[in-house]
Parts: C-alpha cells; sequence; structure tokens
C-alpha cells in the first residue's frame, strides 16, 4: 500500500516537474523543476531497492549536472524569456504519444511473454551497494574503467572547450577594453 | 493494489514522451539539453525496474553507465555550447543551419 | 612468358597507360601505337599457342585473394574468349592508329589503353568477383571517353550510359553473392570459381531466379530491347573511337556472358526462358531495324542497326545447340569488325563535314570512290552477304534457332530484309544521286591514316567471310564443351530434349547436387 | 578436269578484279577487253566441259574447301559439273561473253565503264557459283551475289533517283524471297543432316509430305522472288533502268532463270510433291498472261521485254512444275538466247535514239539500222515459237506438256499467252522499225551500232535460229539427271491438229500486230484517245495498280510505322519510362532536399519520425513472427 502511494506520488510529482522543465519560457524555472525532477526519480529507485543507484542519481544530476548547468547558464543571459517559434504542436505531441505507445508495446509485449533468466542474481543477505560493488568491479570492470577514462575525457573536454579566455577578466577591463572585445569578436562572426 | 513492471514502464515511457516533446519542441539549446536529461533518465527508471522485478544487476549496471555518458555528456556540451554563444552571442536552434542541404 | 601471357595482356596496357603520363605529349601517339602493337602481337601470339583441340581453358593462371571467400585471381581463355581479346587488342591497335585530330590525345590514348585492360580482363576472368570488377571498371574509360570528348549532349549521354548499365550490373552482382552463397550451401565452401560453379546443379527454382538476375545485367549491357536506349544516345554523343570499341568490343561483354555465365550455369532456366528471350531477340531485330530506317542521322543508323545485330546474337545463343552457339560467337566477332569499321567509316565523313545528317550529304560515290566502295563492302556485311564475316554468323545462328522454333526463325529471318531496308536506303541518301551540297563537292576520299583502320576490317571481312575455318573451328571446339555440360546438367526432360547430347568425352566432372 | 572447271569457274573473277583496279580510274579499254578474253575462256572451258559430260557421262564433282564446319553442319566449297549445270554454264558463259564483248562498244562514253566490267564480271562469277555449286549454301552464295550484282547494275548510273530507288527495290524484293529460300535451306538441313544436293535428295524419299511440301514451298517462295514471280515481280520492270546489257545478260538469259534452275535443280523434291508442283506450274501459267497482258499497252521499249521475260519464266515454271523439268532447261536455254538478242538489238536502238524508250516515238528505223532490225525480227520470231525457230522447239512443247498431262486450263492458258506473245512483239517491231519516221519529230538522228557490236550479237542470232536442233542431243544428255519423260501426243492427228494450229493462231496474231501498228495513222499517244481512257488500258498500263498498292499499302505504311516507332514507342515510350525511372530519385531527391534545412530542430523532428517508422516496423514483425503460422494458412488460402 506505502508502495503504491508513493509511486503514484512521485510518479505525479516527476511528470509535473518533468512537464514543467520542458513547457516553460523561463530557463530558471526550467533548471530548478529539472533538479526536482531529478531527485523524486532517485525516489523510485529507493522504492526499487536500488539504493546505491538512487544515492549515485542524487549525487551525480541534482549535484553534479545540474551544478555543471547553473554555471553554465551564468555565461548565457538567462534573466530573458526564452523565445520560441513553435512549428505544429500536433506533430510534435503526436509523434512523442505514438512512439511512446510503440515502446510501450515492445517492452512489455517479449519482457512478459518469455522468461528472462538473470545473470547477476541479487546475491542473497548482502545490500545493494555491496551487490553493485561485486558486479561493476567483477564483470564490468573493463567498461567502468573505459566509462571512468570516458569522463575524464569530458571533463578536459570541457574545461578547454569552455575555458578559452579564461584569463580575460571582464571585471578587471574597464569599459573601453570590454567595447573593442565585443567588436572584435563581432567582426571575426565569419561563420556563413 | 500491487505495483508491478508495467507501472514503471508506463511511467518511463510517459517520461520519454515528455522529453521527446522537450527535444522537438524546444528551440533554446539548453533546454534541449533538459529535455535530453529527461530521456535519459526516463530509461534509467526502467532500467531499474527491470532490474528489480526479474532480480537482475544488470539493469542497474545500465543504469550507471547512463548516468556516467549522461555527465560527460553535459560537460563536453556545454562547453561546445559556451563556445558557441561567445561567438554567436545566441544559443538558438534555429540560427543553426550550415549543415543545409 | 607463355604462363602468365594472360596476366600480361590484362596488365601490360594499363601499366603501359601509366607510365603514358610522362611521356612526352608530341611523342604520344607513337607510344601508343608501339604499345597497342606490342598488345596485339601479344595476342596473336596467344592464338598461335592456343591448342585448337582443347574445348577447355587454356592458360590458367591463378592467384588467391581472398581465401577464406574463394576468391581468386583467376584467368584463362577458350575459343569463346580468345577470338573477342584479340579483337580487343585489334581494335585498341587500329583505334589509336587512326586517332585522328583530337584534343588531348594523351588523355584519350591513355584511357583506352585503360579500356583495353578491362576489355581483355572481362574475357579472360573466370572468378566471378574479378569478372565483376572488370565489368564495371570498363564502365570508368568509357564514361570518361563519352563525356571529355563527345558531342553536345555528352555529360546526358554519358552519365545515361553509366547508371543505366551499372544498375543492370548491381543487379548481376546481387546474382554473382547469392550463386556464391549457394555453393557454400552445397559443397560448405566458398568460391567464386566459375569452373567450380559449373559443377553445381541446382534446382530449377533457384535457377529461374538466379538466371533473371544475370539477365538484367547482361541484357542491359547488351542492350536487348526494352533496355536498350542508352546505347543510341552513348553512339550519338560519342567520339568515333568511344562509338567504335563501345560496338566492337563492349557490347559483346553481354553476350559473352550469357554463354559464360547463363547457359552452363543455369541449363533449365536456360531452356525455361528460351522462348521469351527469343521474342525479345525478334522484337529487337525488327523493331530496331524499322527505327534504325526512320533515322536522319547516320550514326544512329549504324547504331540501331548494332542493336538489330545483336539480337541475332542473342537468338544463336538460345538456340542453346552447337550450330547456334557458334554462330553467335562468330557473329560477335562479325559484328565487332563490321559494326565497328562502321563507326570508323561514319567518323571519316564527320571529320570531313562536321556533321552526321544524311540530308547534308548524297552523291559522295563520285566524290569519294574509294570512301563509297569500303563503305559499300561493310553494307553488304552489315547486311549479311554470303562470303562476308557476318553471313557466316547470321546463317548459323538462325540454321541453330531453326531446331528450337521454326516460327520464331521466320521472324527472325525478316532481320535479312529489314536490315537490307535501312542500310540500303542509308546508303542511297549518302552516297547516291547528285551532289546537292556545294561543300561535298570536294571532300577529299579517304586518307592514309583512315586506309591504315579500313583496310584491316575490310580484309578481315572477306577473309573470314570466304574462310572462317580457322576461328569456326576453335569456338566450335569450345562451344561442344559448353553444350555439352549444359546437357549433363540439365535436369528437366525438356531441357534434355531440348539441349543436344554431344556423345563426346569432355572430361566429366561428378556434379554436385544442391539441396 | 578440274582444271577446266576452276577455270571456267575463276576467270570470271579474275575478269572483275583486273576491272576493279581500274575502278576509280578514267575509262580505259583494256579494263573491258580484259575481262571479256577471260569470259570467253571460261566459255571454252566450258564447252571442254560440255563436251566431256556429253561423251563420257561422266560428272566432275570436286571439293575446294570447307566453308563452314560445325557441330553436325559441315558446308564445304564443292563443285558439281553435271549434265544440268553444265547446261546452265554454257548458256551463261555464251550469253555474257557476248553481252561483255557488246558492252565495250555500248558503254564506250560511259564514265563508268571500269567499274561496269567489274561488277559485269563479277554477276557472271556468282552466276557461275549458283550454277556450280553442289551444294544449298553454295546456292545460296551466287543467289546472293548475283543479288548485289544486280543492285550494283541496275544502280549503275547512280546519280538517277530512279535507278538507285529500282536497284534498293529489287534487292529488297530478292531479299524477302530469299529468307524463303534460306528457311528451305534450314528445313533441308535438320531434316536431312546435310546441304549437300546428293545427300539431302537421297534422304529425301524417307521425310513426311508435310514437310517435304514445306521445303518445296519454301525453296520455291525463294525461286519466285529470283524469278520476279507474282507477286515478286515488280522488281523486274523497274530493273530496266541499268544499262541494256545488263538487261540482256541478267534480267532475261540469267539471273533471273535462276529460280526455274532451283526448280529442276530440286526435281527429287518436287517429285514427291506433286501439289506443289501444280501449284508451281498454275503460278507460271497465271504469270505467262499476267505479265503478257501487261506487255500488251506498255510504252517502254525495255518493259515490254522485260514483261515478256516474265511471261517466259512463267511458260518455264510451267513446265517445271509439271515435271517436265529437261523441257524447263530447255527453254530457258533458247529463251536465254533469243531474250537476249532481243534486248541487245533493244539497247542498239536505244543507242540510236539517244536513250529514247518510247516506241511510238521510233518508227520506221528498219531502213536505217538494217543489221538490228534483222536480229530483232528473227529474236521475236524466235519467240513467238513460229517454225523452226528456236521458240517454237521449246514452247511448243511446253504446250504439249499441259496438255499431255492434262491440265487443260494451263493449257488454254498458255495457248492464250503464246499469241499475246507474238502480238506484242511484233508490235514492237512494228513500232520500232515499221511505218513512218516518227522520229523525225522529235530532231533525233539515228545511226546503226558499231559493227563489232553486231558480230559479237551473232552468235545469238545463230543460236535463236538453230537451237531447236540440239533438241534430241540435248534431251540425251540431261535426263541422264533429269526424269526422262517423253512428250507425245498419242495420236498423230491430235499433234498435227495441235501443232499447226497453234502455228495459225501465233500467225494470225502477229499479222494483225503487224495490220495494226505499221498503218501510217499511228501518232504519238497523247492520252485523249478512247482506248486509252478504257478500264482496261488502265488497268494494263499502270500495271494492274500493283506497284501503286506496293507504294501506297507497304512502302509508305513501312516508313510510317518506322517513324512512329522511332518518335513514339522509342523516345516516348521505351526512353522515357528509362528517365521517368531515374526522374523519380532525382526528383525525390528534390523533394527530400528540404527535409535537410540544416535546421536541428527540424532534424530531430525527422529523426524522431524515423524512430517511430522503425518502432512500428520492430512491432509489426515481432507480430508476423509470432503469427506466422497463423499468416501462412492465410496466405494459402488466398490462393499466393
Amino acid at each position: 500500500m506505502f508502495e503504491a502511494v508513493a509511486f503514484y506520488l512521485f510518479a505525479f510529482l516527476t511528470i509535473s516537474m518533468f512537464y514543467i522543465a520542458v513547457t516553460t519560457s523561463q530557463a530558471l524555472y526550467a533548471l530548478s523543476a529539472l533538479a526536482a525532477g531529478m531527485i523524486f526519480i532517485s525516489a523510485f529507485f529507493f522504492i526499487l531497492g536500488a539504493d546505491f543507484l538512487g544515492a549515485v542519481q542524487i549525487v551525480v544530476y541534482s549535484g553534479a549536472v545540474m551544478a555543471l548547468y547553473a554555471f553554465g547558464m551564468m555565461f548565457f543571459d538567462t534573466t530573458r524569456d526564452v523565445k520560441e517559434k513553435q512549428g505544429n504542436k500536433a506533430i510534435v505531441i503526436g509523434l512523442s504519444v505514438i512512439s511512446a505507445v510503440l515502446v510501450v508495446l515492445i517492452v512489455s509485449a517479449p519482457i512478459i511473454g518469455s522468461n528472462i533468466e538473470a545473470f547477476y542474481p541479487v546475491t542473497e543477505g548482502a545490500g545493494n551497494v555491496q551487490e553493485v560493488g561485486m558486479v561493476l568491479f567483477t564483470k564490468y570492470l573493463v567498461p567502468f574503467e573505459v566509462a571512468a577514462v570516458m569522463l575524464l575525457v569530458a571533463m578536459i573536454a570541457g574545461i578547454v572547450l569552455a575555458g578559452k579566455k579564461m584569463d580575460l577578466s571582464l571585471t578587471l577591463m574597464n569599459e573601453q577594453e570590454i567595447l573593442e572585445m565585443r567588436e572584435e569578436s563581432k567582426s571575426k562572426k565569419v561563420l556563413p | 493494489m500491487e505495483i508491478g513492471l508495467n507501472h514503471y514502464l508506463v511511467l518511463s515511457t510517459i517520461l520519454f514522451a515528455i522529453g521527446l516533446v522537450g527535444v522537438m519542441r524546444r528551440k533554446n539549446l539548453l533546454m534541449l539539453f533538459f529535455a535530453t536529461e529527461i530521456l535519459l533518465n526516463s530509461v534509467n527508471i526502467s532500467f531499474a525496474a527491470i532490474s528489480h522485478y526479474y532480480g537482475d544487476l544488470t539493469g542497474q549496471m545500465f543504469a550507471f553507465f547512463v548516468i556516467a555518458i549522461a555527465a560527460s555528456e553535459v560537460a563536453v556540451g556545454l562547453g561546445l555550447l559556451i563556445v558557441w554563444h561567445k561567438k554567436h552571442n545566441n544559443i538558438d536552434l534555429d540560427s543553426m543551419s550550415t549543415m543545409r542541404g | 612468358m607463355l604462363d602468365h601471357i594472360l596476366s600480361i595482356l590484362i596488365f601490360f596496357p594499363a601499366l603501359a597507360g601509366m607510365l603514358g603520363f610522362v611521356v612526352n605529349k608530341d611523342s604520344m601517339r607513337s607510344y601508343g601505337i608501339a604499345v597497342a602493337a606490342i598488345e596485339f602481337f601479344l595476342a596473336l601470339w596467344l592464338w598461335f599457342a592456343f591448342d585448337s583441340n582443347v574445348s577447355g581453358m587454356q592458360f590458367m593462371e591463378q592467384i588467391a585473394l581472398v581465401p577464406t571467400f574463394g576468391i581468386n585471381y583467376i584467368v584463362g581463355v577458350d575459343g569463346i574468349s580468345l577470338f573477342i581479346i584479340i579483337l580487343a587488342a585489334f581494335f585498341t591497335m587500329i583505334g589509336i592508329a587512326s586517332l585522328g585530330e583530337t584534343k588531348d590525345v594523351k588523355n584519350m590514348i591513355i584511357t583506352l589503353l585503360f579500356l583495353q585492360m578491362t576489355m581483355v580482363g572481362v574475357f579472360a576472368a573466370l572468378d566471378a568477383i574479378v569478372f565483376y570488377i572488370f565489368w564495371e571498371l570498363s564502365l570508368v574509360p568509357m564514361l570518361y571517353i563519352i563525356g571529355a570528348w563527345g558531342g553536345p549532349l555528352r555529360i546526358y549521354a554519358s552519365v545515361k550510359f553509366f547508371l543505366y548499365t551499372f544498375a543492370g550490373s548491381l543487379v548481376m552482382l546481387v546474382g554473382i553473392l547469392f550463386m556464391a552463397y549457394f555453393y557454400y550451401q552445397a559443397t560448405g565452401q566458398w568460391s567464386f570459381s566459375i569452373l567450380e560453379w559449373y559443377r553445381l546443379i541446382l534446382p530449377e527454382s533457384f535457377q529461374i531466379w538466379l538466371f533473371l538476375a544475370f539477365f538484367v545485367g547482361f541484357a542491359i549491357k547488351v542492350p536487348m530491347f526494352p533496355f536498350h536506349t542508352w546505347l543510341p544516345y552513348a553512339h550519338g554523343q560519342a567520339p568515333t573511337i568511344g562509338s567504335v570499341i563501345l560496338a566492337a568490343i563492349l557490347l559483346k561483354m553481354g553476350t559473352y556472358a550469357f554463354i559464360r555465365f547463363s547457359l552452363p550455369l543455369f541449363p533449365d532456366a536456360s531452356v525455361y526462358f528460351m522462348f521469351p528471350i527469343a521474342v525479345l531477340a525478334i522484337i529487337m531485330i525488327i523493331y530496331t531495324a524499322m527505327v534504325a530506317y526512320a533515322q536522319k542521322d547516320i550514326k544512329q543508323v549504324v547504331a540501331y542497326s548494332s542493336v538489330s545485330h545483336m539480337g541475332v546474337i542473342i537468338l544463336g545463343t538460345f538456340a542453346l545447340n552447337v550450330e547456334g552457339i557458334t554462330g553467335s560467337v562468330f557473329l560477335m566477332i562479325a559484328h565487332g569488325v563490321v559494326s565497328g569499321a562502321l563507326f570508323f567509316l561514319v567518323g571519316v565523313i564527320y571529320d570531313r563535314r562536321h556533321t552526321k545528317l544524311m540530308s547534308e550529304f548524297g552523291g559522295l560515290a563520285s566524290v569519294m570512290p574509294r570512301y563509297a566502295t569500303i563503305f559499300g563492302l561493310m553494307l553488304m556485311a552489315s547486311v549479311g552477304l554470303p562470303l562476308t564475316i557476318n553471313f557466316v554468323g547470321e546463317f548459323l545462328s538462325l540454321l541453330g534457332f531453326y531446331k528450337q522454333s521454326h516460327i520464331l526463325t521466320l521472324l527472325a529471318g525478316i532481320a535479312i530484309i529489314v536490315g537490307a531496308i535501312y542500310m540500303l536506303a542509308a546508303y542511297k541518301k549518302m552516297f547516291f544521286g547528285e551532289i546537292t551540297k556545294e561543300e561535298n563537292r570536294n571532300l577529299p576520299d579517304v586518307n592514309r591514316r583512315e586506309l591504315f583502320a579500313l583496310i584491316p576490317l575490310a580484309i578481315i571481312t572477306v577473309w573470314l567471310g570466304i574462310y572462317p575455318k580457322p576461328v569456326l573451328g576453335t569456338i566450335n571446339t569450345s562451344v561442344e564443351g559448353v553444350v555439352q555440360l549444359m546437357h549433363e546438367k540439365a535436369i528437366s526432360e525438356e531441357a534434355k530434349k531440348r539441349i543436344p547430347s554431344l556423345d563426346i568425352l569432355i572430361n566429366k566432372t561428378s556434379a554436385k547436387e544442391a539441396q | 578436269m578440274e582444271l577446266f572447271l576452276y577455270t571456267a569457274l575463276f576467270s570470271p573473277l579474275v575478269g572483275s578484279l583486273f576491272a576493279a583496279l581500274f575502278g576509280a580510274s578514267p575509262k580505259s579499254k583494256i579494263a573491258g577487253i580484259v575481262p571479256s578474253i577471260l569470259l570467253g575462256v571460261s566459255f571454252l572451258s566450258s564447252l571442254v566441259l560440255l563436251i566431256l559430260v556429253m561423251m563420257t557421262g561422266h560428272t566432275i564433282h570436286v571439293e575446294m574447301m570447307t566453308w563452314m564446319a560445325t557441330g553436325d553442319l559441315y558446308i564445304p566449297f564443292g563443285f558439281v559439273v553435271d549434265q544440268v549445270s553444265v547446261t546452265m554454264m554454257i548458256v551463261v558463259t555464251l550469253v555474257s561473253t557476248v553481252v561483255h564483248v557488246y558492252a565495250i562498244g555500248y558503254m564506250d562514253h560511259d564514265k563508268g565503264f571500269n567499274r561496269f566490267f567489274a561488277w559485269l564480271s563479277a554477276f557472271v562469277f556468282s552466276m557461275m557459283v549458283l550454277v556450280m555449286s553442289d551444294n544449298f549454301a553454295g546456292l545460296f552464295i551466287g543467289w546472293e551475289g548475283v543479288g548485289l550484282c544486280s543492285w550494283g547494275l541496275i544502280g549503275f548510273w547512280y546519280k538517277k533517283e530512279s535507278a538507285t530507288w529500282a536497284a534498293n527495290e529489287a534487292f529488297i524484293m530478292n531479299r524477302i524471297a530469299d529468307l524463303g529460300m534460306l528457311i528451305g535451306i534450314f528445313l533441308i538441313y535438320w531434316n536431312t543432316g546435310t546441304l549437300q544436293y546428293e545427300e539431302a535428295f537421297a534422304a529425301m524419299p524417307s521425310l513426311d509430305t508435310a514437310v517435304l511440301t514445306w521445303m518445296g514451298i519454301f525453296l520455291f517462295i525463294g525461286a519466285m522472288g529470283k524469278s520476279a514471280q507474282f507477286p515478286l515481280h515488280t522488281w523486274l520492270a523497274d530493273a530496266m533502268e541499268g544499262p541494256t546489257p545488263v538487261s540482256a545478260l541478267i534480267h532475261a538469259a540469267t539471273m533471273v532463270t535462276a529460280g526455274v534452275y532451283l526448280v529442276v535443280r530440286a526435281n527429287p523434291l518436287y517429285d514427291l510433291i506433286p501439289n506443289v508442283g501444280l501449284f508451281i506450274a498454275s503460278l507460271g501459267a497465271f504469270v505467262a498472261l499476267f505479265a503478257a497482258s501487261m506487255a500488251l499497252v506498255n510504252r517502254d521499249m525495255k518493259r515490254v521485254i522485260a514483261y515478256s521475260t516474265l511471261s517466259q519464266l512463267g511458260y518455264m515454271f510451267a513446265a517445271a512444275g509439271l515435271g517436265a523439268y529437261w523441257v524447263a532447261l530447255f527453254h530457258l536455254m533458247a529463251h536465254a538466247f533469243f531474250k537476249a538478242l532481243l534486248f541487245l538489238g533493244a539497247g542498239n536502238v536505244m543507242h540510236a535514239m539517244h536513250d529514247e524508250l518510247d516506241p511510238f516515238k521510233m518508227g520506221g528505223l528498219g531502213k536505217v539500222m538494217k543489221g538490228t532490225f534483222i536480229m530483232m525480227t528473227l529474236a521475236s520470231v524466235a519467240l513467238a515459237g513460229i517454225f523452226p525457230l528456236a521458240g517454237f522447239f521449246s514452247k511448243d512443247l511446253i504446250l504439249e506438256v499441259a496438255f499431255i498431262e492434262h491440265h487443260f486450263i494451263i493449257y488454254a492458258v498458255l495457248l492464250l499467252t503464246a499469241g499475246l506473245t507474238a502480238f506484242y512483239s511484233f508490235r514492237l517491231v512494228a513500232l520500232i522499225f515499221h511505218g513512218e519516221d516518227r522520229y523525225k519529230h522529235f530532231g533525233i538522228d539515228p545511226h546503226e551500232a558499231y559493227r563489232f557490236m553486231l558480230v559479237a550479237m551473232s552468235p545469238l542470232l545463230l543460236l535463236a535460229v538453230i537451237a531447236g536442233a540440239f533438241k534430241m542431243g540435248y534431251f540425251n544428255m540431261v535426263t541422264e539427271l533429269l526424269p526422262a519423260t517423253e512428250y507425245h501426243v498419242h495420236s498423230a492427228t491430235t499433234y498435227w491438229i495441235m501443232t499447226i494450229g497453234t502455228q495459225l493462231f501465233v500467225i494470225a496474231a502477229i499479222a494483225y500486230a503487224y495490220k495494226k501498228y505499221t498503218s501510217k495513222d499511228i501518232k504519238v499517244p497523247d492520252g485523249t484517245s478512247k482506248m486509252e481512257n478504257s478500264f482496261g488500258y488502265k488497268l494494263l498500263i499502270n500495271q494492274y495498280y500493283i506497284p501503286h498498292f506496293y507504294e501506297n499499302y507497304i512502302v509508305k505504311a513501312y516508313r510510317e510505322l518506322s517513324e512512329v516507332f522511332w518518335t513514339k514507342v522509342d523516345q516516348k515510350v521505351v526512353d522515357a519510362t528509362v528517365d521517368g525511372i531515374a526522374n523519380i530519385f532525382y526528383q525525390t531527391g528534390e523533394k527530400t532536399r528540404d527535409m535537410q534545412s540544416g535546421n536541428l530542430s527540424t532534424m530531430l523532428k525527422w529523426m524522431v519520425a524515423g524512430m517511430v517508422v522503425l518502432l512500428s516496423l520492430a512491432v509489426v514483425f515481432g507480430l508476423a513472427a509470432r503469427h506466422s503460422g497463423e499468416i501462412k494458412t492465410f496466405l494459402s488460402g488466398l490462393g499466393v
């Protein structure tokens, strides 16, 4: 009973948060809604007994990713409304609904129809974190390491990409210099 | 009322659809990234659910990797976004049409 | 050297062509002639060394390319391919030698030498993949020749030529792959060797589908009605040398491939499709002959006539008996010589007047008597007069098919009537009557360079018409092998009946049943 | 003996090649003289062979070399000199020698003198191949060869539109027939396994009658073309566009008789199928009358003689069809002599009249051209079949054959034709040589031909007169090969009544012709007289409207159909389909180009759309795989 109540509650919360995230025209609202949605999702993980995953979800998403977004947004002018030209809403929603229905069909059909054997069954008497650790560092060791390298690469890439001209400090420049730089960068806009 | 796998799958699908709507509807690149996160998360839910209902940890493993990928994607993507913004002073999708065939 | 003569024949022109890039522009012409002449004499040597009493392949070479999939570089000649190879070498030689004032002679000669590689390669290849590679490669130099040296519509014509034939050969490629797959299913080994494939007996339903796949590729190349429309454009726009090689050699690839692939691999399907193809061939003969009659451009007349004659070749091939197939192989050579010569002749007048419209000529017989004489000879050969090279082939082809169907042969025989109609009408328009145009009054007769190409062709036309034995005998030996093989492989009663047994001893290989 | 055979065969070829060497150079007498001499040599060799065959009764058979050999087919260049072929050889070489010598004079002023002799000798060579070959393929070589030379010679004056047109017409008409011949040859090969005469004929009696009938019909179609039998007859009259020696040699004496020769040669075949023989005879009789009727009114001297040739060919076929092969061959021989003579005489007249052909514009030439006058008159008498000239022995014999074989309709037709023949022959003679000198109105000053031309013609004259004397010798010779049926009317009374009656009938026709056409009232017809407006006259002068019909309903139809095939079918249907298919791809590319707007948002939408498609496919195939059994039963229920 508790499970059902929790499920429906968090389902409602997640859906509404995400709905706000994709519909609002305020970037900050979207960001906040997304962050909230992420945390609500972790609730499902807890319900499902994947405690470790839930923790990671909160840490990575709400902590790291959202922080990253927040920092990123500082580069942009987030105070103004996001103006978007809207195309045909019917197509957008129609396509989404159809694909959702199809996914449900596909995903539900064979799983119910056929018997899936557990490759890495949950070990009796061990906590979730332990189990995860065991599988992750035995069977999935190589992918794990690769993922680590990937994260490293991504980090460096992010720094390199975003960090150009980091040594320039607008606060240390006077107005004149800032204007010149703007002019310069405008004239450099050579992309066709 | 018992909550079964199908409930989670349906939820995941609804979230996925919302994500898709965002992907198609949003013209702001940042918002697009948000929508992508929603897509990834919806999948994560189903992974976790399947993992739970079948007593198999593979689903959770996958969810971990998805999170890892999402994180690196955000890092690189945001970097690119900043570069773009520096150059063009906007991050509007409609302004990017160099791939016109 | 004789052990590798085929590889030398294939790759020597290409290597020489590559060297040609560093040859000085002014000496390119003599360089080209020298290379082509060496190639031609090598080809003659091949003939000399060829044992005409052996029906199988000779001068075989084998180098493994992709052993896991059974793809090997295998080449070899038999009586069927031998003469086409010689003809290819011959035409390249006289083509380069008689090359008129052309822009960019150097590139033209290099292109021709590459083309020669692909032509010899197609006729010598005994591995389906190698065959396919050469087959496709041959399109490229021709595309270049038409596209770079052609007439005003050359881009359209060359693209049409390329895409059309290419589309057909892709279907053929699918057929080749399936054939290899069936071979794998039957024997557990991959092989693309045609000779290995010969030993495979396929069920009739498989044969029919594979036959169709190969047929599309070959029929477009031939070109058979209704796939023929690329040809008039290609001929109409191509420079003289392009038309000559196209008509003389490239079209033969299709008919040759019918004999090399379709007949021995799919004897039952060949019998199954014999009558539909014969009907197509007859439509091709009569219809294109009539279209040729309606043409105003002499080159188009020759182009359509060449399609019409290809119909007879197809008919002879699908006679499925020794007389017919021998006749059709001989007619391939004959058609090569005659239509090649006719295109040369058209080129002669085009060089002088820069028009190909027949209405621009008239009364040329008195201005250019030698030209008129050679044209007349080739005209008569084209019409199929006895004692010219074409007659032997046409006679045997029709004779062969008569065994299969009387009525269809009667219809196909209309070829000799309609052929005479358009050819004589064209000749009359060009050569007879009073001279109507002032420009024609002082046209110079054929010069020495042109005679260099035309005289040998005229001699061959008459020589092989009177004494075809040296060629016919060699072809006959190999064709007997093919027919015997077909008879032994045939499954259905109908096919056994249609394909005669020759009771000759060929090295019988135990045929393996497919599942 | 082979030496003589090869000499007879190849010396015309040598002559032709010799003349061809001078082909492009200006006229030189030597290009005419050498081929003539070589033909003389050929004639002498043939004569030696004739004597040999006659004396010893042996035939000479040589095989020069293989021509085609493949599968079971074996065709050599083989030549045979037997009683039949030697007769033909004599006729061919004799007439052509005469014509060659004559042509040296006739073509004297022509620019294409050398070319003419090259063609003419080539023709003789082809004709020799035709008659000497020992197999059907060799016959076909000659058959086509004479067709080619005939094309070259009819269109000899290639600047004349009508000449080249006639040449092409002749060639194409012959080709139509050659197709029949070719099919006949195929039939023979596939049924007897050989093309050699002897073996093929030996194998024939064991074959099915239906097959034999088809063989006979197809071979005869070939013969019909070459011998210009109805309905392929129109080319012969048009072929008169060629130089007159050509008409004499090719279109009277030799080539057109090749059809008769074929039927005679294939006598073992035609003996087995009397029905086809009867058809041949009936057609021959019909053509005899049909052609003679057209000759009655024609106003072109050479055409009249051409129709007369046609008519006589009809006689020959009538005889051959009734099984009297030797009679046909004999008439062929006699006809060759007097008809060639007639043509050469006509050539003299043409020269004298500056190529004027209308006999109504001549008249009274007998005074100026005595030699020609005598020759043509005698030739006409021979043609009419008056005793004791050649025509009497050969032509009346055919009438008797028809009578004895109880084909009275054929007999009656042939008898009527005999009268018509006499009438039109002498109409011509009367118009040309008698009556008023109408040519004076046209300012022409006629003159007799060169003397050597007349001398050259004299052997023909001699033979036209005395050929009948050889009848028994000839009979004894050829019946070693041909069926030796003697044709004698059983009762002497009937015989005499018939013979004398025929003679009287013919003489009456001659007299009528003379009476009608020597009168002083003869004027050049101008289309106003009553007769000229009568239906019958119009029908005849327009050759029963057959050329008209061919031109309008076959030639034009063919041309228009060709045009339609090209502009409509080939360009609008076949090629347009191909281009259409290419265009589908092209247009698809053009249209879908908009998809690649470069707008990421749009592309994302397309991505989702593609995903939907793929997902639906996954669903469909998933369902199909699960329910494959039921689908199969459903489909088989539909009959797929």
